[in-house]
């Protein structure tokens, strides 16, 4: 049982004496969040609109990574949420002509009310029935959308208020849920919840029987995760500015979302962080080269997953043994074949 | 009894920076029956796993009927003709019977050979000619268990392996199945028992290997070797460890 | 303690990374960025420029790519006029004549990398004008983009009342069809055609779709036609044997489409299949390209009607070029496979308008651009252009058939245009011997 | 009423080419449990190589197809072998990543090579009717795509039932280590399911691309399509892809006939996920990996 117990040691805690690292690291995530802050201070206008879309896409990231690395809920559906935040700030904004704030109130409460909706019939899935039929809700919901008079059909909305909020305003926005994502799953994963959902990752049929609640910690999970993800989604359509059906709603979002917790390291809470400050500036690059951005992207993912099979978080931890909060999904890689468990157990 | 058939030498395996298995020898002599014993987590899955080529990674020689079998892919060794058991619950569940039983032949390209193994299954386990129509997943746990078995048989093997035949069931059919595993040895198949139960294993067995914490720590004629003995070593680990 | 201490690291290093990339990414400009666009600025800034940067936001993957088809031919062919033949433009703080150059950002086709993309050609590339075009996509979150850094924007190739949506606009102007003069054209066209005077809408939920259901109901309200609507369709679907019921048992003898390609590909083959071909069929959208009606199956495409962006017989040239409509297609046949496609009229009357704009303005100050464009009132390709205070500028749209040619297996003929009658509509318009119902 | 009979009927036809277009992502997920998202992108590169190899090398549709079978073949069996074999251990997430790696490569490269418009196949069968009353008409495409999918369903069907090839690869699905015990290489057997797979999503390929047309972008509309179909049937059924597609065919027209065109791909979507909130592991799955 030895590799089995291990995923359940003390996040992010460490062993060693007080006065070292778990004094000062406060401290240290403080300055880092400060200079991130003071980002417009000193980067152009072009770093700090990419900087947004790292915070953008990490909180993407982290979200899903909620859901895959740590439920084992792979949903290829959360860009339903993305598209609900969007049209949300669309319609409040634009339709109605109230605040943005009120946007994420309204966005949060349709991201849950949806949640909470398709949760009855998509929990009865499993695997990749659950996974497909995430994609068949958030396909449905395009489709509906494209229909809906409310939302004047297929036409979208520019989204005028939001070409006149500056850009550094906008890039601590994108800061703070970028971060407030990453801080959310660190203190879910802290709480009573995170060690009903190792116990999940590491056997699920075990901690049933060990008393989790499997339904209601998944649940909770889905719904943390598709409310910040809408409100993601406001933040990501004051950016853009422009909210349509085909785009809000549309797989790319999950493409970019499995792209960056895959190659960042699933199941890692640092792994949304690397993904998507790789995918951002990936993409940034790729731009370089229109007509063959999208061929250059595709084999990048192809490839980093050949060299790292586990992200690059497996493969740091892997070389290295360590990790900044360790909250790993698996047992180590190097630990034989994955799809004999008996040896884990054996050992 | 005429020398070995398989040998193990000096076989170790490591996970990262664990060991599992450590320098492990033994000899498995033709025509016998071999029980090797050991609690959960002694590392008895690993040693099989590396036997059978599915884990290959490992050092050590195995050899078997003159050849050296390390390393080669599970297919190549079953070719040879070694074949396991595994637990009873590894039958293919959404075949039938028959179609499992073919499934254990699937290297023998002999359609004449085919059936004669065939008739060897179902005379050995009558039980299964009557369910052979029916899908696995409707057997009894002891049914499943003579299942795999038959279905290890179908390659006419030179040496069966037999994953924790006792697992989950009850002494009278366990004690059936025992009797079988008998009348297998009996055709000139030699038996290895891999098992947790100390007695039935000394009983069953002609030699007996005892498997802690990745190390065999007694070793001996079974008939040789104390039930109290083999026990002691098997739980009072800090003997040995 | 070393695990400790590969903690830290480890958090350093990721924030550095960060912290890193973003400076780096924002390092390659010369680092004024933040002042962008005040107009009191000293023009000095601009002074070690080279040339005039055109920042081009282009569909050129993905479905709407098909509209980019003449652009690097077109690019060419006005960059050499420019920058060749006249020398580049004059311009004040560089003390002398600029080349043009475009620089390119593919969208994708999609309006979210629309926006990511042209940030980065205002931000990173800096450039002095941004473009985007073909449909709402690529029209609306440039235009935004231009908005929010204040760089001056021209777009084209999309419905007025769409990008209208996205105003009112102060940087960004528009070259953009209206959808009341492209029905209208419908409408005379089908005037001329002696049928039951029933129209069936085959109109989806796009933008196209619910302006054309908007439009056409009103315009056709108060005469003799009567409409038909069963409802839009979703884009997509793969079988039309719904519709065409419908449409069948209704009777029309005019349906009015807004399909995209594939669909309206599907839709006419099972029409003909379903035995019900209506005498006119009207598609605004997805039968633009000779290829697309080619492609049809049974000689499908013979007899549609359309109303048509751009045509050879507009009797307009382009300044630039000095060539006329006629000249600059028949130049397009010759050096390029099959038939002209409209897009050429549009992108060349970009660079009339830029070239233009930009000689009068002889300064890159982003303000004195924008106002030269806003200033325009030149004779171009789709005649004389001026831009209105929504800050657009509308071009002609007349009606169109697609008729059996002699060189290529069809050709767009001018059946109707009342709505611009300096337009000459030489072609009677016709109903194909195809046609059964 | 003729309207309802109509519908009905093209309903199950067209249903048939949706399972035509499903079953080998059935097949690939039942065995080895890949969530194939280039599934529909590949189907369309056959598409595409169908109508190249028809009119620029061969002449005819049969030769291209014969030609086109044979290089997707060999498509399946270096994608599965190269890439998605060696990252299968490593979780389905990784797995799922080199899959939308792959279909955006391909996509983006068929639209380099043969530009973005669009594309068909010509059918010697699309203007004449096979049937032709006033209750029903039925285009010879139509009845084509039908019985080439029925045939290659059931040919598949038998073949996973009754062969040696079949029983393998069923194995390897149902316990992977006993598969391996018997003498079945397991990865081995995974790229025979995968050139299934492709061999099957061509002939879907070629049905696409004379019924429907295609573009280099295509394969995303059909992946869904696929999926659906697949899960409502049950993940490894082949029987059940071709009930999934009859329910999704005849749940999209009847959702039109009832309650107007505009909803009719949303009908569908929603007939799914009610089978599936019924059913949450298909109507027939009897191949499912533990």
């Amino acid at each position: 049982m030895g590799a089995r117990t291990s995923g359940i040691r003390q996040i992010g805690g460490a062993p060693g004496p007080r006065g070292g690292w778990a004094a000062r690291k406060p401290l240290v995530l403080a300055a880092a969040v400060v200079v991130l802050a003071l980002l417009p201070l000193y980067a152009s206008d072009y770093g700090i609109s990419v900087g947004i879309l790292i915070f953008l896409y990490m909180s993407l990231g982290q979200m899903w990574n909620l859901l895959a690395g740590y439920s084992g809920l792979v949903s290829l559906g959360q860009q339903a949420f993305v598209g609900i935040g969007g049209y949300t700030l669309a319609m409040v904004t634009q339709a109605y002509h109230m605040s943005i704030a009120l946007s994420f109130f309204i966005a949060a409460g349709v991201s849950l009310a949806f949640a909470l909706v398709i949760s009855f019939p998509i929990f009865k899935m499993s695997g990749v029935y659950f996974t497909v039929g995430t994609w068949i809700v958030s396909e449905a919901l395009l489709v509906f959308f494209r229909n809906w008079a409310f939302v004047k059909y297929d036409a979208g909305y520019n989204i005028t208020v939001a070409y006149r909020i500056s850009m550094p305003a906008l890039y601590l926005g994108a800061l703070a849920v970028g971060l407030g994502a990453t801080a959310l799953v660190y203190f879910i994963l802290r709480s009573r919840m995170g060690l009903a959902l190792m116990a999940i990752r590491d056997d699920e049929s075990a901690a049933e029987a060990r008393g989790v609640r499997l339904y209601r910690t998944k649940l909770a999970c889905f719904l943390i995760s598709s409310v910040y993800t809408g409100i993601t989604g406001v933040v990501l359509y004051l950016n853009i500015t422009y909210v349509k059906p085909g785009a809000a709603f549309g797989i790319d979002w999950t493409v970019c979302m499995v792209f960056i917790v895959v190659i960042g390291g699933l199941g890692t809470i640092e792994g949304p962080v690397i993904g998507a400050v790789i995918y951002v500036i990936l993409r940034q690059y790729t731009y370089n080269f229109p007509g063959i951005s999208m061929i250059m992207l595709g084999v990048a993912a192809v490839a980093i997953i050949m060299l790292a099979p586990e992200g690059i978080m497996g493969a740091v931890h892997g070389r290295f043994g360590f990790r900044l909060f360790s909250t790993e999904r698996r047992p180590p890689p190097g630990t034989g074949p994955r799809q004999y468990p008996e040896d884990a157990a054996d050992v | 009894m005429d020398g070995a058939l398989m040998t193990v030498e000096g076989l170790s395996v490591s996970y990262g920076d664990f060991r599992a298995l450590h320098d492990i020898s033994m000899r498995f002599d033709r025509g016998s029956i071999v029980s090797i014993i050991g609690s959960n987590g002694a590392g008895k899955s690993t040693l099989l796993n590396a036997v059978m080529g599915i884990n290959r990674k490992l050092s050590g020689r195995v050899v078997f009927d003159g050849a050296d079998i390390t390393s080669m892919r599970t297919s190549a060794i079953v070719a040879k003709g070694v074949t396991m058991s595994p637990e009873g619950s590894s039958v293919f569940e959404d075949m039938s019977v028959h179609e499992n039983l073919l499934m254990g032949a699937y290297l023998t390209n002999s359609r004449d050979k085919r059936a004669r193994m065939t008739e060897r299954a179902y005379g050995l386990f009558p039980a299964l000619r009557e369910k052979s129509g029916q899908l696995a997943t409707f057997l009894s746990g002891g049914q499943r268990q003579m299942l795999a078995i038959a279905r290890a048989l179908m390659s006419d093997p030179k040496l069966l392996i037999c994953d924790e035949l006792s697992l989950g069931l009850a002494p009278v059919v366990v004690n059936d199945i025992y009797d079988r595993i008998l009348d297998v040895n009996e055709e000139g198949v030699t038996i290895v028992l891999v098992e947790q139960e100390v007695k039935r294993s000394l009983e069953f067995s002609d030699y007996s290997y005892v498997l802690v914490k990745g190390r065999v720590v007694i070793e001996g004629r079974s008939d040789e070797l104390s039930e109290d003995e083999v026990k002691d070593a098997y739980f009072g680990i800090n003997k040995y460890a | 303690m070393a695990w400790n201490r590969k903690k830290k690291l480890l958090a350093v290093a990721l924030c550095a990374l960060i912290a890193f990339a973003l400076s780096a990414c924002g390092g390659g400009g010369g680092g004024e960025g933040e002042s962008s666009g005040e107009a009191g600025e000293p023009p000095a800034a601009s002074s070690d420029k080279d040339e005039i940067l055109i920042g081009f936001a282009a569909p050129m993957t993905g479905p709407l790519s098909i509209f980019m088809g003449p652009t690097p031919w077109v690019e060419e062919l006005c960059l050499d006029a420019i920058n060749n033949v006249n020398g580049g433009i004059y311009i004040d703080e560089a003390g002398g004549k600029l080349p043009i150059r475009v620089v390119y950002a593919d969208t994708e086709s999609d309006s979210n990398k629309a926006m990511e993309v042209a940030t980065k050609l205002v931000t990173e590339n800096k450039v002095d004008i941004l473009v985007g075009a073909w449909t709402p996509v690529g029209t609306n979150p440039i235009s935004a983009v231009g908005e929010r850094y204040e760089v001056p924007v021209f777009t084209f190739g999309a419905p007025e009342e769409s990008w209208l949506e996205g105003g009112p606009y102060n940087w960004a102007t528009g070259m953009q069809f209206n959808y009341d003069m492209l029905c209208t054209d419908v409408i005379n066209m089908w005037d001329k055609l002696d049928t039951n005077k029933k129209v069936g809408f085959v109109l989806d939920t796009d933008v196209d779709g619910t302006t054309g259901r908007e439009v056409y109901t009103r315009l056709l309200a108060g005469t003799d036609y009567e409409i038909f609507d069963p409802g839009a369709y979703t884009i997509g679907t793969t079988d039309f044997t719904g519709l065409i019921s419908k449409l069948k048992d209704a009777d029309c003898d005019i349906i009015t489409a807004d399909m995209i390609t594939p669909d309206f590909t599907v839709f006419w083959k099972q029409c003909h299949q379903y035995g019900y071909v209506p005498k006119v069929c009207t598609i605004n959208k997805g039968m633009h390209y000779e290829a697309d009606v080619e492609n049809l199956d049974s000689d499908g495409g013979n007899g549609i009607t359309f109303s048509s962006l751009w045509d050879k017989n507009f009797p307009f040239s382009s300044p630039l070029l000095g060539l006329s409509c006629n000249e600059i297609a028949d130049k397009w046949e010759s050096e390029n496979e099959g038939f002209y496609p409209y897009s050429i009229g549009y992108d060349v009357a970009m660079y009339d308008i830029l070239y233009d704009a930009l000689s009068r303005a002889q300064t890159l100050d982003k303000a004195a651009v924008r106002q030269a464009i806003l200033d325009t009132d030149i004779d171009t390709v789709f005649g004389n252009l001026t831009f209105n205070d929504n800050q657009c500028a509308r071009v002609p749209a007349i009606g169109t058939q697609w008729l059996p040619g002699e060189k290529f297996a069809f050709e767009k003929k001018v059946v109707a245009s009342e709505t611009f009658p300096a337009i000459p509509a030489n072609d009677p318009i016709i109903i194909p011997a195809t046609t059964q119902k | 009423m003729e309207l309802f009979v109509q519908t009905v009927v093209s309903g199950m036809l067209v249903g048939g080419l949706y399972a035509a277009i499903g079953v080998g992502l059935s097949l690939v997920f039942g065995i080895m449990g890949l969530t194939n998202i280039a599934h529909g992108s590949l189907m369309i590169l056959a598409s595409f190589f169908v109508m190249f190899f028809s009119r620029q090398v061969t002449g005819g549709v049969v030769t291209a197809l014969l030609l086109t079978l044979a290089i997707m073949a060999l498509i399946g069996a270096l994608t599965q072998g190269l890439l998605i074999n060696r990252v299968l251990d490593k979780g389905p997430e990784s797995a799922l990543l080199v899959t939308f790696g792959l279909a955006i490569i391909a996509q983006n490269v068929l639209q380099l090579v043969f530009g973005a418009d669009y594309k068909s196949i010509s059918s010697p069968f699309a203007s004449v009717n096979v049937i032709d009353t006033r209750w029903v008409i039925v285009s010879g495409e139509y009845m084509v795509n039908f019985l080439v999918s029925v045939a290659m369903l059931l040919a598949l069907h038998l073949m996973i039932r009754k062969t040696r090839l079949g029983r393998s690869i069923r194995a390897a699905a149902s316990n992977v280590v006993a598969a391996e015990l018997m003498g079945v290489d397991t990865k081995r057997a995974y790229i025979y399911a995968m050139c299934l797979a492709m061999l099957t999503g061509s002939m879907g390929g070629l049905l696409v691309g004379q019924t429907f047309g295609f573009y280099s972008y295509s394969g995303m509309s059909y992946l869904i399509i696929a999926f659906g179909v697949v899960v409502i049937g049950g993940m490894g059924s082949i029987l059940g892809t071709l009930i999934g597609g009859f329910i999704l065919g005849l749940a999209q027209l009847l959702g039109a006939y009832f309650f107007g065109p505009g909803v009719q791909v949303l009908v569908g979507y929603l007939a799914l996920l009610v089978i599936l909130a019924l059913r949450p592991r298909g109507l027939l799955s009897n191949m499912t990996r533990k």
